[in-house]
């Protein structure tokens, strides 16, 4: 015991170095930690795009060259320093990493994670470090729900909106939905997209049932059977929310057997894959971007400015992930300028910019994000969805009867978790 | 000597501790969790068996932490330990009466399939959170509820004590008759069981001794990570004990507390020095080790330092 | 004398090839047999019947009256009935000293596994017995040498005096000469018998030279085809006409022991 | 009835793609003992071998026949070259050296691969289609198949036509066998070992690196696709038998079946129907349906 007590006074003295704050002098560079896959299947199509947009927003802050509301020069005029690490690697290397971040290298705040996985393990040690933390691309509602955090945020809204949406969406589409079948990776998202759009169907059209439930293996590759199973089904549509590799391996081999004439697919993360695919992603498939990004996000300054100088460096226009990384950064910055002013200019510290990003309302480059739920930790915006039309014209890919959903329609409100929302029927969606 | 030389480095470890920035402490611990899985290893190692599914032992000492947390509401740290070390000890006892039979790499790949068959049972139950895993809540300690920092420190030097107990423990038990015959059993079975003992019971006796450690490793693992996913039971998982094992050697038992904590300090390196291309850095490690130090490789590659280290224990 | 050990109508098949039939033995207590017949008559096949390496398909074992029939080679070690092999059984990483050490361990802590796991392998005891062994079959000065590396000879008193660890009552040495010079034949056996002086141990040993059976057995079994066909002092079994046809014959044209067919595999 | 047919030509052309992935694997480790990991990586690097070949074939839109040909050619080029240099620069140095440990230094060969494959072909997918497309579907029993995939079918069959025709009739099929069975014993008969081994891991490589091509057109081609077929080898050959031609075909069928019955029948078993079946065979035959275990000799 007194052990215990003499490291714990030990410690008090340790934690006097302040780790994982954002104190130091008004101009001092803010020390940013990037996370994002940049090896393994998912660097491809959420790693790299997260990465460059990281990349390319923190020059231009940099430089001051972001226009309004962001023009002011890196975070109220402090430089930013970023240190970009791989998310590949078992969750306790992530675990691991996140407290070098923070510990060794001394990162004001984290910007990062794809892998819901490694959100909610780091979520705790974030807490335990007071480390400012912003998950930029995972999925899982469950952050947010399990216990209340204070130093952990995420600007980009979770799964749930992307299938009840996507639910939505589909009954415009097909009035009368009978049967439907859903074709997800074995893993968390998979299952979560899966029990979402399930049980937002249930409210919206009843009478629908469930007909094939498939769960291959992620990164399974060889879909042959699957398909099959969906051939012999007869469903009218098929719900995925594979993304990239498996999305585009299952699009070959669903549509060489002709699945795409026989139902209408959902993929709920299709837009990473559209310009890739080109003329092989069927017409008339149903695409959404987790938001209203990419081709679907409207024409505002800001948003125009992002796509050109993205595809001036990379040469392809951003796809979601890009757009999730762009609103948390400009997200942490809004609120770091929020806590800077309240102080005069001065810099701000963790706990005064924490204090500012809670329930803050900040332009992402495709629409207005409110940290509305999750006790004002978690964001909710509007989500689009689209019909894909290849246009053979010019030769590019095109989203017709685009539909935008507002955020309130298609998010639970602050008091529930996201299932028992959808249980009790979306109670108070406002459409 | 050698002993004293690792004791001292453990109370050296133990007073540096609450001075050391606490990234170096959670990094000494985690490679300690590692450790104890490796030193069971060694054990298996020896008798020239090298599983490639001890993450099953592994993710079951791990599960077993964050389940009887989270669903039995138990907190003391002590005691979660002993649950998964008891959980996979029994495990091992289980899955040992088929794997005892085995050698070589039909070992190896059977370890394998057990261990990806957790792996897929895992993944398939979202109640336990799939692939996302789920959080283990802070664990108390004997009544004593240290938070945020201290909270580290502690489970560093609860870490610790179970190294140098496990350490002590296999030690002892190698140089005990069923523990010194693992190269008799490697060079010929036959000889052992017409000398009047069996060597299928001998391997799963060591089957469950290295599985109750792996078990013991993981459940640091959770209690310092503090969440636990299937990926703990993949089989990549296995690779890098192995890879450990490698690098540490089966020559000692302290050995494996430092190569775990090398292994650790490389790849961390690495993220860091090439964050697109760890692997790269870590697979030549490995090769380098394999190929130029095989010292490091304990008695396996070099027959000659199998007989060596056969004197130390027999003669 | 009271019999330590008795075979009746003790027989063995491999499919359709019959390698043992209708053995009638019976052993007195402290006797030394030889057992002789050309390869493939079986001695092998009745070597590995007793020590538990092939189940009899017929036939009844009995040791010190217990039936042992069928029982693992463990426990029948165990009981007391140990055996050396043709082709040294030892453990080549090891030394010599380690190799005796581990035999003499085990016979003294194998007996259970938690005792196993809690003995230490180098008690008193333990490395007495191990220099006595080493020092009885003059092996001693090889106590350093990896067994891998030992001659011929001395890796056979290795093997052997391994089996004799714990103080077996019945010793089967299987061509304990078998690869060995002939002048060196006889100081092997002398070694050997030496060494059980006076430990009242009960010997059968498989040979093919027949002076050194006329030597060293006070009865010889012949075997041929799967059977004894000639049980009793030396004198008289060689003497038998169909030893003198099947076996004696046939020892001068044979050539270094290889075994094939009905014994199984016998070369390790 | 049409799931029936479903399972059985699914299960069929799942079977055809586990076999040639499955087989080279089993041939390296029947003649020299090596549980190759690295062959994961010679799958991957045929695929994207063979994904550039037909980039590039598409980008000069060439006749779309001669596109089977190109990536037959890229892919086994790649292996040649791979096969080679690992077996010159690394393999020889570790023959010899414990079973596990050659599988180490594999495992480690491995890991760099991923990463060099990344410098070399970058982290975006690449896709290779034509082929697949190309080659269009029929409709057998109201089932519309795929025409590439009905010839990954014959392809497999006829492979393992060959590779069984070699083994027992040619010269060098003849050598394996005797290596396979007893090493010392045909060294000590003038074979050449070495050069059996040179070979073998030659044709094991190149036979990845076709297993990597054949299933390029189907799938997009992103890194990290050779982790998931090392494991699924693996459980076939070891179902199958280790170096065992006919092994690792039945392994293929019945790991195939399996999965297409599990996938039609029972969707939550497919995860792990593979492992359970390899455990099942492993606890049954403990090495494999088509090894017979050796006897113990005294």
């Amino acid at each position: 015991m007194r052990l215990f007590k003499g490291a714990a006074a030990a410690v008090l003295a340790a934690s006097c170095l302040s780790f994982g704050t954002t104190e130091g002098r008004a101009q001092d560079p803010v020390k940013l930690g990037i996370v994002s896959f940049l090896t393994g299947p998912a660097a491809g199509p959420f790693g790299i795009p997260g990465r460059n947009a990281a990349e390319i927003i923190i020059e231009n802050l940099n430089a001051g060259k972001v226009p309004a509301p962001y023009a002011t020069v890196g975070f109220a005029g402090a430089k930013i320093e970023p240190k970009i690490i791989d998310e590949a690697g078992s969750t306790a290397n992530q675990v691991t990493e996140f407290r070098n971040l923070v510990q060794r290298d001394g990162m004001h705040a984290v910007v990062g994670y794809i892998s819901s996985g490694n959100c909610l393990a780091v979520a705790p040690v974030a807490e335990e470090l007071k480390a400012l933390t912003v998950f930029f691309d995972c999925g899982t509602p469950r952050i947010f729900e399990e216990k209340p955090l204070k130093y952990v945020f995420r600007a980009t809204p979770h799964a749930t909106m992307d299938n009840v949406a996507a639910a939505r969406y589909v009954l415009t589409k097909i009035k009368d939905l009978k049967a439907f079948s859903g074709i997800n990776q074995n893993y968390a998202w998979g299952q979560d997209s899966w029990r979402d759009f399930v049980l937002a169907l249930k409210t919206l059209a009843p009478q629908a049932k469930v007909d094939k439930e498939l769960f291959p293996k992620l990164f399974a590759g060889e879909y042959g059977a699957e398909v099959s199973a969906l051939l012999t089904s007869n469903s009218q549509i098929v719900h995925s929310s594979f993304w990239d590799g498996d999305l585009e391996s299952f699009i070959f081999q669903s549509s060489a057997r002709g699945l795409p004439q026989k139902s209408t697919l959902v993929f709920t993360a299709g837009e990473t894959a559209m310009f890739r695919l080109g003329s092989k992603m069927p017409d008339g498939t149903i695409i959404g971007a987790r938001g209203p990004h990419g081709v679907m996000a409207p024409d505002t300054p800001l948003n125009r400015w992002f796509r050109q100088v993205y595809e001036d460096r990379f040469g392809t226009p951003p796809t979601y992930p890009s757009y999730h990384m762009a609103q948390s950064i400009l997200g942490l910055k809004a609120a770091w300028e929020k806590a800077a002013q309240a102080k005069g200019g001065q810099r701000p510290t963790t706990d005064e910019v924490v204090a500012a990003f809670e329930g803050l309302e900040f332009e992402g480059p495709s629409a207005k994000i409110r940290m509305a739920i999750g006790n004002g930790h978690q964001g909710v915006s509007d989500i689009a969805y689209g019909t894909y039309k290849w246009n053979k014209a010019e030769g590019k890919p095109e989203l017709v009867d685009v539909i935008r959903y507002p955020a309130e329609c298609v998010n639970p409100p602050a008091n529930m978790t996201s299932v028992e929302w959808l249980e009790k029927g979306m109670p108070g969606a406002k459409c | 000597m050698g002993a004293a030389l690792s004791l001292a480095a453990v109370a050296l470890a133990a007073i540096a501790a609450p001075f050391l920035p606490l990234w170096i402490v959670s990094l000494v611990t985690i490679s300690i969790a590692t450790g104890l899985v490796v030193v069971g290893l060694i054990i298996l190692w020896r008798a020239g068996l090298v599983p490639f599914g001890q993450a099953l032992f592994f993710a079951t000492g791990a599960y077993a932490v964050a389940l009887s947390s989270r669903y039995l509401g138990l907190k003391d740290a002590f005691l979660l330990v002993i649950i998964a070390a008891i959980a996979a000890g029994f495990v091992a006892w289980v899955v040992g009466f088929l794997l005892a039979r085995y050698r070589e790499i039909f070992f190896a790949m059977l370890s394998l399939a057990l261990s990806m068959i957790l792996y897929g049972v895992l993944v398939k139950s979202e109640t336990l959170g799939s692939t996302d895993g789920i959080n283990v809540s802070s664990a108390t300690f004997l009544g004593f509820a240290p938070r945020g920092q201290a909270y580290t420190l502690a489970v560093f030097w609860l870490a610790l004590g179970l190294a140098v107990a496990a350490a002590v423990f296999v030690s002892r038990y190698l140089s005990s008759v069923a523990g010194s015959l693992a190269i008799p059993i490697r060079d010929n079975e036959i000889r052992v069981e017409y000398l009047g003992i069996s060597v299928t019971r001998l391997v799963h006796l060591k089957l469950v001794i290295a599985g109750t450690l792996a078990g013991v490793g993981g459940a640091v693992a959770a209690l310092t990570i503090a969440h636990v996913d299937p990926a703990m039971a993949y089989w990549t998982t296995s690779g890098g004990f192995v890879f450990v094992t490698i690098l540490a050697g089966a020559a000692s038992v302290p050995a494996a507390f430092v190569g775990a904590l090398v292994f650790e300090i490389i790849r961390t390196a690495s993220v860091a020095i090439l964050p697109g291309g760890w692997q790269l850095i870590l697979g030549s490690v490995l090769l380098l080790t394999i190929l130029f130090v095989p010292e490091g490789l304990g008695s396996l590659v070099v027959r000659k330092r199998g007989a060596d280290k056969a004197k130390g224990e027999t003669a | 004398m009271s019999d330590i050990l008795t075979v009746s109508g003790l027989e063995k098949t491999f499919g359709s090839v019959v390698a043992a039939r209708d053995i009638n033995v019976a052993v007195p207590v402290g006797q030394t047999i030889g057992i002789i017949g050309a390869n493939g008559a079986g001695k092998t096949t009745f070597v590995n019947m007793i020590t538990g390496h092939l189940t009899p398909s017929k036939g009844k074992i009995k040791f010190e009256g217990q039936d042992i029939t069928g029982r693992t080679s463990r426990d029948i070690t165990r009981l007391g009935i140990a055996r050396s092999f043709q082709v040294a059984q030892v453990f080549p990483s090891l030394t010599v000293f380690e190799n005796m050490c581990a035999a003499a361990a085990i016979a003294r802590d194998g007996g259970g596994l938690i005792r196993a796991a809690a003995a230490s392998l180098r008690s008193a005891r333990t490395l007495e017995e191990t220099e006595a062994a080493l020092t009885q079959f003059g092996i001693a000065r090889f106590r350093d040498m990896r067994a891998s590396t030992l001659p011929q000879g001395v890796r056979k008193l290795l093997d052997i005096a391994m089996a004799t660890a714990g103080g077996p009552r019945v010793l089967l040495l299987d061509e304990p000469t078998s690869g060995i010079s002939l002048e060196e034949k006889f100081g092997i056996m002398d070694v050997i018998m030496g060494a059980l002086k006076g430990r009242g141990t009960t010997v059968l040993f498989v040979e093919h030279d027949m002076d050194v059976v006329q030597r060293f057995a006070d009865r010889v079994l012949a075997f041929y085809d799967g059977t004894v066909i000639a049980d009793g002092p030396p004198a008289e079994a060689l003497a038998d006409e169909r030893v003198r046809e099947f076996i004696t014959g046939a020892v001068l044209h044979r050539t270094k022991p290889t075994a094939n067919g009905g014994t199984g595999h016998a070369q390790g | 009835m049409i799931t029936a047919l479903a399972i059985l030509t699914d299960g069929l052309v799942y079977a055809a793609w586990l076999f040639v992935v499955a087989i080279g694997l089993s041939l390296i480790f029947g003649v020299m003992r090596i549980l190759n990991v690295s062959h994961g990586a010679f799958y991957a690097f045929g695929a994207y071998a063979a994904a550039t070949a037909i980039g590039i074939w598409a980008e000069r839109d060439l006749p779309t026949a001669g596109m089977y040909f190109a990536m037959a050619v890229a892919a086994i080029a790649m292996g040649l070259l791979m096969g080679y240099l690992l077996e010159r620069l690394l393999l020889r140095r570790v023959y010899g050296k414990d079973e596990v440990v050659v599988v180490l230094v594999t495992y480690a060969l491995f890991l760099i691969l991923e990463d060099v494959l990344i410098i070399i072909w970058g982290t975006d997918g690449k896709l290779a289609y034509q082929p697949y497309i190309a080659a269009g579907n029929v409709i057998v029993g109201g089932l519309p198949l795929s025409i590439y995939d009905i010839g990954l079918v014959v392809v497999a069959g006829l492979l393992a036509y060959f590779a069984s025709f070699a083994i027992r009739k040619t010269t060098f099929g003849r050598l394996l066998t005797a290596v396979i069975y007893d090493r010392e014993t045909a060294a000590a008969f003038g074979v050449n070992v070495s050069r059996v081994f040179v070979l073998t891991f030659l044709v094991g490589a190149v036979l990845g690196a076709l297993g990597g091509a054949l299933t390029a057109p189907k799938i997009s081609v992103v890194p990290g696709i050779g982790v998931e077929v090392i494991v699924l080898a693996f459980a076939v050959v070891a179902i199958g038998g280790m170096g065992s031609i006919e092994g690792a075909l039945v392994g293929a069928l019945i790991v195939g079946l399996f999965r297409a019955a599990a996938v039609h029948l029972a969707p939550a078993l497919e995860l792990f129907v593979i492992y359970a079946v390899m455990a099942l065979v492993l606890v049954i035959r403990p090495y494999g349906l088509f090894t017979r275990a050796q006897p113990r000799k005294i």
